[in-house]
């Protein structure tokens, strides 16, 4: 019988390690694993590459990370919002590194590297700094700009519920990068609301399909209070 | 010379989207826009984080931080919209499905260049966004601002200083004192507010502006 | 009010056009939109490129398109099946162009299409006689072809359920192709079995949001005899 | 000397398939392994059409023709089982998400090429449905296969003589005689039916065999 659930955060994330590269699902907070994230910041592992489109505000997730100076590099399409203190800090004390990828370009390199792709021609960014050195082509009258996948060691998503062949749904906009990361990252780690019996997931509504997915922890709702 | 108001601006820019359109509304003032579009029509808001059929603010007591638009407030979902991952949100912007995006902006150049992500301060941190992503993708990208900028320097220039969103993207800029179409010959001014001329209109731009046929 | 709804097949066709690109999805039988095919050989549009996995069998759907002489060249994975008479005996008479596509290649250069990329590299069909002539580049020590996207001026596609606003789900594997080719074509019209009132649809389980759908007629589900 | 039959040969395949690998069952002989997977074990297999959890053939009255194989036949779903659409089951071979991927084969070399979509007849119409899909991206391909054609010429050879399939991406076979580990060096023997002998091997392949340490 195959379970992919582990009962604790901690077993979660065992085999991170030094200079991984992590993929964090959530846009804004929605779809943010923030219980997973505080288990890296237990676990300890350092020198990490972070894959995700914020880099956190305040204390908590990825600014504990960063606060904590276990990141090496962000790679993020949108690193500076209201209270990311602790990324400004390292950013201008040069060090953090940061690799600024415009958000659609960041979500067709997740999805490059899921779907084996080498390499692929987009039109975002052509033209602008973003750009600078990278190949261009002309190809049907319109410019491209040539971009590499991001592959990553980990990923660290939340979703909704989960059974434990690990197939997955979300709830509303918490979905966001979810999906695609859990198909990037060569080990993918989930936290769930819920983990319901084999078979009780209608299988046209599977969103993330269990072959993406390697370890699955329950941790439930909290209800949060309005900002 | 009287210059439109903000809201006057989004309810003027609301006239130009027609029921059925597929709209992205930038993150700021362009999201005032969805307050004038015409009541009881179907619109189609897209909402990059994977929402369609994105719906007003809700009331404090029904506020989900599971459901937020790109500018991380608080939205609704109308019968009939869905989500979906952010893969699918950006192939709907990059593969051209969004009819109608409107940004707002540093500045614009006369042919359709966009300026609004980076202030080209050295020491400022960069943040991106999906604004290149969607400066490409939409059918029609409009803007929407101010033609001066607080300090009274014209917005719509010959070529932008700040660094690019995006080349000869924009179709359309609404501003609070014209409205411009953009294209490979230059600005055109199609509409001005009450007392504005187009000398007036060159003298702020210094930009060699005709009017639109 | 929109309503994407439209009362019959022949009206769902009518922009069809001499020379048209169109994508008809489907596998083996399933999720074909035969209905839909009828009503483009009705039509009598010609010169047509068809963008499908299979090139029909006997008498019906895409084999009587070919049978009416219809079609000018076909992009398949997979042309050949037992009872493709009408494809065989046009194409030996080199009446037929073929461009033989890797299935998964297809695919991609669906998605391509739909999603707005200038072309891929993919490793599937390096170092074979179907990549002849194709760019290839070495990336990270693997060796990938360059593929451009298939687009389309229409695509032909079979969901199970819609709203009027175009929103789909699919029913099993007869889902197969419908949602990337609703992305690709530049006009997308469905067949569906049910079409029910707007907000019924749960919004976490539509497969494709209604903006990668123009048109939807529905043909209620006919008992099929076993083969 | 005895050859193993087609049965024997695909419960031979199964044992090295482990319990909770994915894997992928080519047309044909291959989807015949899923009869001798361990009962009651979680094995996950795919379907390139879109299924993942595939489970036996149904009985007659149960049969959707919405619920079919890569070869078209009617199969059921195991619970737990769920649907997607093409691109993203051709994102799971491709992206290395399949661990194992049975073939069946006109000829692989030692080094791992496969041919198996077009016997190289020049009147022959193509066909190549998802074979160069599956080849590359396993992380594993097997081949299973009886070791000589019917004319009596080994299918195991230095070079592919068919059109290929994939570049080195087969990294053992199974066959009816013996099974073969592939690589950069060539082939070696794991293991062999009673009876046959290494320089047997030698002399139906025309390689120069190796056992395997």
């Amino acid at each position: 019988m195959i379970d992919k659930s582990v009962p604790t955060l901690k077993e979660a994330v065992a085999d991170l390690f030094d200079g991984a590269a992590i993929m964090i699902g959530g846009f804004g907070e929605a779809g943010v694993p923030a219980e997973l994230i505080d288990a890296v910041v237990d676990h300890g592992a350092g020198d990490l590459t972070i894959i995700s489109n914020n880099a956190g505000t305040g204390d908590v997730g990825i600014a504990a990370l960063i606060k904590a100076n276990k990141v090496r590099k962000i790679v993020a399409s949108y690193p500076r919002m209201a209270g990311s203190i602790y990324f400004e800090e390292r950013y201008r004390a040069g060090e953090l590194e940061l690799e600024l990828v415009p958000q659609g370009n960041m979500a067709c390199r997740i999805q490059a590297a899921g779907s084996g792709l080498g390499a692929v021609f987009t039109p975002t960014g052509y033209g602008t700094m973003l750009a600078e050195g990278k190949e261009t082509r002309e190809i049907d009258g319109k410019h491209y700009v040539l971009e590499y996948p991001i592959h990553a060691d980990f990923a660290l998503i939340k979703a909704y519920k989960s059974d434990r062949w690990g197939n997955l749904t979300y709830r509303k906009a918490a979905r966001n990068f979810g999906p695609i990361m859990a198909m990037a990252g060569k080990k993918t780690i989930v936290q769930v609301e819920e983990i319901d019996p084999l078979g009780t997931i209608d299988p046209e509504v599977v969103v993330t399909p269990g072959i993406f997915v390697d370890r699955v922890v329950c941790v439930p709702h909290k209800t949060k209070a309005a900002a | 010379m009287q210059r439109m108001s903000s809201d006057a601006l989004a309810a003027r820019v609301a006239k130009d989207i027609p029921e059925g359109a597929y709209v992205n509304l930038g993150i700021g003032l362009p999201t005032r826009i969805a307050n004038y579009l015409e009541a009881g029509g179907d619109y189609f808001l897209h909402s990059e984080n994977g929402i369609l059929g994105m719906g007003p603010t809700p009331p404090d007591e029904e506020i989900d931080w599971d459901l937020i638009n790109a500018g991380k407030q608080p939205v609704t979902l109308l019968a009939g919209g869905c989500f979906f991952h952010h893969g699918d949100s950006f192939s709907m912007m990059r593969g051209g499905h969004i009819d109608i995006c409107v940004l707002g902006a540093y500045q614009v150049s006369e042919k359709g260049d966009l300026a609004n992500w980076h202030t080209g301060a050295p020491d400022a941190i960069p943040a991106v966004g999906g604004a290149m992503d969607l400066a490409i993708g939409a059918k029609q990208v409009f803007v929407m601002m101010n033609l001066l900028s607080k300090s009274g320097e014209s917005k719509l220039v010959k070529e932008c200083t700040y660094p690019l969103t995006g080349l000869a993207c924009v179709s359309r800029v609404y501003s609070d004192l014209a409205v411009f179409d953009l294209g490979p010959d230059g600005a055109r001014v199609t509409e001005m507010v009450e007392g504005v001329t187009l000398d007036k209109l060159r003298e702020l731009t210094g930009l060699d502006l005709k009017l639109a046929d």
